[in-house]
Parts: C-alpha cells; structure tokens; sequence
C-alpha cells in the first residue's frame, strides 16, 4: 500500500477555482465537511496572468484562460510570516499547489517552500496548466527532461507530493506510471483540457475547459490509472457537481474528489457531498 | 500587480422570495424581494439560476423605499431563469466594494438594466438619476417613479454633452461596456465612475477570472471593483 | 503550400459512423454537397468488436465501444471486386480508413490495398482508436517505433495520406509536427476521447466519446496544429453538428471538416452544410 | 461474423404529424399518424427528438386498421418529447427486417410499449394478441381494442406457462428484455420469437453499436433484426 492522506472526508477543493482560501469567507459552507483545500498555483515569480477576457462558459463547459496569475514565491511567504496560511489551515488542511515555467523554476522554489511545507498536509506539482506559455504542459514534451524532474524534486522533500496530470501530454496511465516510478506519493488527474470558443463579442478566447463535460473523461483516467497503478493514491478532478459523482469516482478508484467549477455554481454542495463520510 | 490579501469579510448565502416583477422596457424587468438583507450602494450579488448557467450570475443590488431588488436585463438563458422563476433565488451577497463619492454633488445615469442601482443611488445620495434607454420605459415604470428617461442612441450622446457642461463634479454611469465607454470618452470635464461588467465565475476573489486592464495593471472587478474611476479604464484622447 | 484534396465541399463522412456506405442509401441526402466518405475503418484481419453493451449517450456525449468491428482486408477486397466501391465511389469520392494492431499489420495492408488505392482520393490511417487492446492508441506510446511507422508507411505509397490523430498521446500540434516530418499530407484531428459511463443498468461502459461535447476541444486542436503547421492538409473532426460549426472550424484552419455522430441526430444536416459551399 | 454487404434498399426520411395520441397505461401511449408510409410487420423506424436526445431514437412500427401508429413509453427526454410535441415528427424508416413466420399457427405476447407493434401483427396475421402490462390498461385502450390482458408479473409468468401448453407452434414477444428472456426460457415447448432492444445510434447497418451476442456469433438488431429466434439469444436449460 501506498501512503494515504488520511482526509476527514474525501472532499478537497481544485487548485485554482478556490484561489487562496477566499471560499473560507463564504458562510454556507461547513468545513468540517471538507478534507482539504487546495491553494491556486504559486510560482517561482509572480504573474500577472493573461489579458482579458479570461473566462466564458457554455451549457456544459467553462472555459478559462486565467494564465495562473499568482503572487509568487514572494507572496506565499508573505502569507506564512503574516498568518494566513495558519489561519487557513486552521479550518481546514491545506494543499500547496507548485507550478513553474523552467525545470529549475520547479526545483527553486520547492526548496524554497520547504521551511514552511509541514504547514501544508501535501504539495500538488501542476505539470498540466494549459494557459501559459511555458512550463505547465510544455514541460512535459520532452518525457525524459520530465522525469529527471520529478526526480529531482522527490530528491528535495519529503512531503506528499502528488503531480497534476492532463490528458494531452501522453496517456494518462502512462504518465502515473512514471510518476509513481520516481517514488511520488499520487497523482491529480485530470487538469482542463484545451478548448476554443468564440465568445458572445466575437472574442477568441483559447482556454482550458472545466465543467460537467469533463466528468466521463476524468472517471474514466481515474479507473485507467488504479488499473495500472493498485498502491497510489490518486485524486480526482473534472466536472464533479454532485454526491452520487463523488460516490462513483471513489468507486472507479479514486482516494479523493477535488470539487472546482462546481463552486461557482452552489459552493454549499460541498455540505452535500461531505455529510455522508462526515465522522 | 493586484494584491492577494483575503479579505476579511463574510459572504452570506440569501434565499430571497420574489415580492413583484415589473417590466420596465423590452425584456429588462425590476425583481423586489421580501426578504432584507445588508449592503451598500454599488455592491453586487451573484444569483443561482439551476439549472440555466454553470456559474451564479452577478447583478447589482438596489434598495428602493427600504426594499431590495435588482433589475435584470434578458441576455441569455440565466437572466432568463431569473426573470421567469418562481422560485427563490439562492443569492451570494454583498460583494465587491460600496461606491464611496467624495461628495454628493454628483449625478447617476444608468440603463434600465442597471434601474435598481440608480434608483438606490439616488435615494441614498439624493442626487440625480438618468435613465438612458433603447426603447421607451413601460407604463407601470413611469407612472411609479419620476425618471429623467432619454431614448435612443441620439438622446444618450447628447445627454453626455450636457453632464459635461453640467455643474456635477462626477457622474456614475452603470450600463453596458459600450455605453460606458462613451461616457468615459465624451464627459472629458468630468469625474465619470463606472460599474464594470466583467465575465465573473465566484464573486469573491478566487477564480481570478474578471480581470480588467487598467492604467495601474490588472485589477478584479469583483473585489477591486465593480465601481472604478472611467479614467482607469479608459484613456481619454 | 502541401497538397490539397480539392474536394468539391468541405464536407466529409468521419470514419465509423458512416460505416461501409450505408448512409448513401437514405434518400433525404443530397451526395452532390458532400465532398468525400471516409469508410470505417479496416484492418489486416477482421475483427468482431467488442461484447455489448457498445454504446450509450447524455445529453452532450455519445460514448462507443464498437471495437473497430470490420470485415478486414479480405472483405475490402471483395468490396472491390464485386463493384461496391466503384458504385459508391461514382456518387462520392471516398477515403480510404486503415487500421492495425501493430507495426507489421499497418504496413502489411497498406501493401495489400496498393492494386486499388486509385479508387480512393486518400487514406486516412487511424492511430488513435481508444477501443481496441492492440494498435490503434496504443502504437503511439512509443513516439519512435510510431515514426518508423510513418516513415514505413509513406515509402509504400504515393497516396494522399491522412494520420488520423486524438489527443490523448501526446499534444496534438506535436504529433502533426511528427506526421509532416515525415512527409504525409495531412492530420485529422480529433478522434474520439476515452470515457466512462455507467448505462441504466448499472453497466460500466468503456469507450470513446464524440459528439457535441468535443468541439471546442476540436476547434482548440485545429487551430493548435494550423499554427504549427501552416502548409498541412488538416480535417476536422469532433462535435460538428451544424453549418456554422462548419465555417467555424474552416475559420481557424481546417481543410475539410468532418461529420459523424451528428448523423446520428439528422443526416440531412449535410444539406444544409454543405449547400454554401457547392458550386 | 455479421456480414458487411449493404443491402440494396432505400431509407426515407418522413416528416410525419400526429392524428392522435392516447394513453395505454402509466407513461405510455399510441400514437397514430396522418400520413401513411410502406413497412411490414416487425420493422422499426428511428424518430428525430429534437434537442432531446443526441440519437434518433428506434420505435417498432404498427398499422391500425390502415393507419400508422408506434407505442411509447417514457423511459427518458426522447421518447418524453416523443410524446408531449405537437410538432410533426421526422422519421426514418422502414429500417429492419420483416417478420415472415413459417406459419399462421402463433400468437403476439406485447408490453403496452409495443402495442402498435402488437395489433399490428395481429391483424395482419391474424392470431391472437396477448398484452402484458404491469398496470392496468386505460379504459380509452380497453374500448378500443378487445384485448387479452394480463397484469403484473404473475399473470405474465401464468400466461408464458399456459402459452407453453397451448397449440400454438410459435410465440412472438416483443417487450423489455426482461420480458423477453422470461419468454424464452419459460417456453420451452415453443419457437418463440423476440423484438430485441439493443442500443441504437444508426438504424441503419453503419455504426455497428447494436451488437447482440447471439449463438451464431455478433449480430445487428438493427439489420439482422430486429426480431431474432429467442434460442438465437438465450440458451434454454
Ligand atoms: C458586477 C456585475 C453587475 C451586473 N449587474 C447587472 C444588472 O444589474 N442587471 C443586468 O441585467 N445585468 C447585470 N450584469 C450582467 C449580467 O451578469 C449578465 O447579463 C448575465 O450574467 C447574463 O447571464 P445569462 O445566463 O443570461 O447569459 P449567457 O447566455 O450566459 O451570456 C450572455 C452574455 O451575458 C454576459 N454574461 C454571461 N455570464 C456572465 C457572467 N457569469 N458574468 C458576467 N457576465 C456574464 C456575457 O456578456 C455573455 O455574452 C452585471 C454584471 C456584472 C459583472
Ligand atoms: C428496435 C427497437 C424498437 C423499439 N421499439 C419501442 C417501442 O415500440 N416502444 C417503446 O416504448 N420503446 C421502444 N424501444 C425502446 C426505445 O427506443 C427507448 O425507450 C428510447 O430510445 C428511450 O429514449 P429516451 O431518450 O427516452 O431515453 P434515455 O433517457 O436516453 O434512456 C433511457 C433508456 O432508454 C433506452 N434507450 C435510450 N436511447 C436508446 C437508443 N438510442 N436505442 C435503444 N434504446 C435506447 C436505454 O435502455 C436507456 O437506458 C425500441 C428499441 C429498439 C432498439
Ligand atoms: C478558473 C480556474 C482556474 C484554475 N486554476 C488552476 C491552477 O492554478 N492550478 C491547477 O492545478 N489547476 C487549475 N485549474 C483546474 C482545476 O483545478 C480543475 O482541475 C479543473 O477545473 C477541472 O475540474 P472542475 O471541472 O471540477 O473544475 C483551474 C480551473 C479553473 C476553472
Ligand atoms: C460509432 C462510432 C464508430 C467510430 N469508428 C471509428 C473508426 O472505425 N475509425 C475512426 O478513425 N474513427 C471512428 N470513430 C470516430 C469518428 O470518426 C469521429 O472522429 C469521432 O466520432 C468524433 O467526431 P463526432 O463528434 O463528429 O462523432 C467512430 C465514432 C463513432 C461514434
Ligand atoms: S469573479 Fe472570481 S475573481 Fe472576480
Ligand atoms: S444501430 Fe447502427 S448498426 Fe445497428
């Protein structure tokens, strides 16, 4: 058996539809119901992300091209030293989400963080951020530049890391493979996939898709990747909306469910999907 | 650079019940509610319509005679489910900040689907409002409020000629993008704030989705808005 | 500027659910707006499928798991010889699909085929069906065999060949880079994406998905590859269901675009797209 | 191996407007046509439902005295749309095979979802029709037609018994599945027949998603089909 996150509830918030703990702020939540939250992706450098319109949606997609505008490394330690984060963590576990746009971007900054990662109860790596221009999936192009990679952050921590895969940068099964083959703890599977709509001005907006559409393609990583891999520990992303989906992804092999768009829908169907693992 | 300070504030969800919905013009009606909730003028709110959006839809809220309500425009199916429900609306309120003039000698111009704000403005500022609007205003909407209507594409510009001459130190404007602008670009002697209507998914901060370029970078509607000074927005030439 | 099909319309019958021809006998189609049919596609040996249940539907998804079920390369020569081809190729062009379960069996049919590949404006290669256990998805796990394979492949034929792309192997854009390399005149993109459902009887379904759901993501894929490859002959395939889909996917580069389970829903809806384009 | 000839027919697609539709039990209804259309008995056609389902969905076809009818039952948006539009219905047919029995000696043992099929057939051979329903039949159904009925799913599994001791040589059974193997294997003395409802997405021989194990290896409901020798499907024992 792999390690385990050992969650109250299975239920953990998406990296990035979450930002950095602004749902905390909405009364209708229970937190008790939720296992953890996962932070919006910091890098290395702050970004300012991309230009407007970052964001449309369609009846079962929502499309965004948010080009993960973040503090950077200077900014979450901002949040360590004044406090937030253990505030944060106080309500509920955190997970640190790590993205970067170079091979030593990623490596800078997990050495960076490892003063404060015992604040977090795991470190997602994002290799599968559609919406910048390097780093994210381009890492991932060269498969073995990768996985010296994921090596040589297995090297500088020893938290619970988890890599964040898409389905674009190779078979999803294959890349947990390599994941796990590297000592990783688990995976995040799926990320958005890439998309393109025109919007109600005529605008292109290139971007990556979330929503309920994504449900069947996420169930079905979440079962290729327990086929292949019994012992990781894997969570599941993309268009969970309701109980009964929590319930099926964890059926089909999933540890955890991470809940993202459905927030900007109702974020008090977190309490739904929570109640009935709720000790 | 925008910060990334959480705010420390709570966000209540609402469960309104629908009071009256009257059509003020062409698909664009004013929703009363029973229930009271609080907030201050130029916040907004993000409404659930089930079943008819994937996101919860932002509108400003206005407080009319002590009532709350927001008035709402015809654009797509979640406007639409609004309009049309009867059932309650699960609302996330208030958010964004309260427009805060520096005094009150200012005026507010508004299209229909900005009524409720204006008409709150106005009251709660007791200032002037402006309703500039495509197509004549419905009967039940006159004969309740006494508005300063203009019509048309002709009527609004020359409108704008007027503030600009007027002796208001700033004008509101809340509207469309496009008629926004124009304020922005015609009213060159005057302090003009406008009410940003950027794509939103949370309401609150987190999805980093309604971002504006303005002159001082990239800032969120939501929480450094919705009211932002036209000149931050807009360049005047 | 690559080599072009100069269809007389943009519109092409997407391999599978235009299975052998069938569609040429419903009477509501005027063929004169179809530019070519894509015949399902055919291996080496013939295969039965997969065990049903094979299919089911949401309202944005169609999920298969047909198997590529086919009669192989002994019933296409039939085909052939008893004049079926020549008879649907006389109302419209065709394209040829061509399929294996490894190195040896791609090559191996495209040799057999060569006597009458004449009767076909193109064939299209189909590296990317999600439903079957061998070939297909998976003879792209290794990027380097699979470029032998291209280069196998195009010293064997003169014809107008087509690799027919997913994108779940590797980023679409980078695979086309790969297919152009070696000399190949075109990329359809998409195919469809693996999914689960679970049917009303409680069945889990294994398959690809199409339909309404894919297009953004085909739309993202067409433009992707368009600018990586400015001279490649590119269909589009995924979630067309209407004209302006059509003109939109042409917008942001497609050749030809293709339609398949939006026959399904209405086959006359080739009429309607493609009359503006008829001449 | 099924085979991979295409058949030399011809697939028309009509645009047909309802005469009437009335209520045969719970959540299912005949409905018959204005216009007329040529099919035999045990073919099928697939019915356009609009935005309500990605698929035509496959209904067996009946023939009232003169008039075209299919049953419906709601299982889901299809066939709910089917039911509840006043919109004329665009259909393509006739799709599968005729049944031809080897003789005259058989009788029809239907699910209300397959009544048209039921009287159809009938009619048209002349034998003995047997409705197995969960509910009760509607009395606009019952005046109608003179039906032996059966209910629930004792009196089905009474009726296969007695069926089985009849003189009949053949049975044909076109409802669920369910009821379709309870047929076949409480049987056993007859030949019976079976109406298969595989997954549909063509209708038409092309797509190859009606698969259907049979003894003598993957068939087609759709153009092998629909109706295959119940021993064809299940084994007896
Ligand atoms: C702070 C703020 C306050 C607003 N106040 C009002 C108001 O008082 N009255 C009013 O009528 N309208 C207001 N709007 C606009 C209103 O939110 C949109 O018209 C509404 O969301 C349309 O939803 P739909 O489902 O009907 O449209 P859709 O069919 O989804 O889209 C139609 C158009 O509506 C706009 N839109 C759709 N979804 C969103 C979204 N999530 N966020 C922002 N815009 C969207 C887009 O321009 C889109 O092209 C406000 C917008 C913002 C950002
Ligand atoms: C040859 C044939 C003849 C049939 N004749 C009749 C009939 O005379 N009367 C009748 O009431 N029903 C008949 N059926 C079943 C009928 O087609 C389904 O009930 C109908 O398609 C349901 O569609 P829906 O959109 O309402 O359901 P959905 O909500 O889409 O699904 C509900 C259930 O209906 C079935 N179903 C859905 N789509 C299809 C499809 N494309 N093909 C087959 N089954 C599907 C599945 O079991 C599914 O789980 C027949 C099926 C076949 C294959
Ligand atoms: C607005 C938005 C921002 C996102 N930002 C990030 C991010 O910073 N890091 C990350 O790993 N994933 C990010 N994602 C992807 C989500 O974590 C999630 O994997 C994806 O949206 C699919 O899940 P969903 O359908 O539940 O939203 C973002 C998604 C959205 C919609
Ligand atoms: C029933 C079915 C069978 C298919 N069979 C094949 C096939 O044999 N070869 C192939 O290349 N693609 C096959 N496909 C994929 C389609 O050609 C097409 O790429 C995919 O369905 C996406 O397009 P759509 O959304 O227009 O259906 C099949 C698709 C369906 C739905
Ligand atoms: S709407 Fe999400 S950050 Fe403003
Ligand atoms: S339904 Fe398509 S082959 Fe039978």
């Amino acid at each position: 058996m792999g390690k385990a996150l050992n969650l109250r509830t299975p239920i953990v918030i998406a990296s990035g539809p979450g930002g950095f703990g602004e749902y905390l702020n909405v009364s209708s939540v229970d937190w008790s119901y939720v296992g953890a939250y996962t932070l919006k992706t910091v890098t290395l450098n702050p970004k300012s992300g991309n230009k407007p319109p970052r964001m449309y949606a369609s009846k079962e997609f929502l499309i965004n091209r948010i080009g993960l505008e973040n503090p950077g490394f200077d900014g979450l330690r901002k949040m360590v030293e004044d406090g937030t984060i253990d505030k944060l963590a106080s309500i509920v576990p955190l997970i640190l989400s790590l993205g970067g746009d170079s091979f030593d971007e990623y490596v800078e900054i997990t050495k960076l963080c490892r003063p404060f990662l015992d604040k977090f109860i795991a470190v997602e790596y994002n290799f599968s951020c559609p919406n910048v221009h390097h780093g994210g999936l381009s890492i991932m192009v060269d498969r073995e530049e990768w996985r010296r990679l994921l090596k040589a952050i297995r090297t500088e921590t020893d938290a619970f890391i988890i890599a964040k895969l898409g389905i674009e940068s190779g078979f999803v099964e294959e890349m947990a493979r390599i994941v796990s083959s590297e000592g990783w703890d688990g995976v995040t599977v799926i990320n958005t996939i890439r998309g393109l709509m025109v919007n109600s001005e005529g605008q292109t907006v290139l971007g990556g898709l979330s929503g309920p559409a994504l449900y069947p393609i996420a169930l079905r990583a979440v079962y290729e990747v327990r086929k292949a891999l019994p012992d990781i520990y894997i969570i599941a992303s993309g268009g969970v909306y309701a109980p009964e989906q929590v319930r099926e992804m964890l059926r089909f092999g999933a540890n955890a469910v991470s809940v993202g768009s459905a927030l900007f829908h109702d974020e008090s169907v977190l309490n739904e999907m929570g109640k009935e693992f709720s000790r | 650079m925008a910060s990334f300070s959480i705010k420390n504030v709570k966000y209540n969800a609402y469960l309104l019940t629908k009071k009256s919905t009257i059509e003020i013009t062409d698909r664009t009606y004013l929703i009363s509610f029973q229930e009271d909730l609080e907030f201050s003028p130029g916040q907004f709110c993000m409404v659930n319509v089930d079943g008819a959006g994937l996101t919860r839809k932002p509108f400003t809220l206005g407080r009319i005679e002590g009532t709350v309500a927001i008035s709402v425009k015809i654009a797509g199916k979640g406007s639409e489910y609004i309009v049309k429900t009867s059932e309650r609306l699960n609302v996330l309120a208030p958010l964004g900040n309260a427009f805060v003039p520096e005094n009150r000698n200012g005026a507010v111009v508004v299209a229909p689907s900005c009524l409720a704000e204006g008409l709150h403005l106005s009251e709660h500022f007791k200032i002037p409002l402006f309703v500039a609007s495509k197509s004549a205003l419905s009967r039940e909407i006159t004969s309740q409020f006494e508005l300063n209507t203009v019509v048309g594409n002709d009527g609004y510009l020359r409108l704008l000629e007027e503030l600009n001459n007027s002796r208001f130190d700033w004008i509101f404007v809340s509207g469309s993008r496009i008629m926004e602008e124009l304020a922005v670009r015609n009213m060159p002697n005057k302090l003009v704030y406008v009410s940003l209507n950027e794509y939103m998914a949370c309401g609150i901060g987190a999805c980093k989705g309604c971002a504006v370029e303005t002159m001082n970078g990239i800032k969120h509607a939501c929480t450094d808005g919705p009211v932002f000074r036209g000149d931050e927005i807009w360049a005047r030439h």
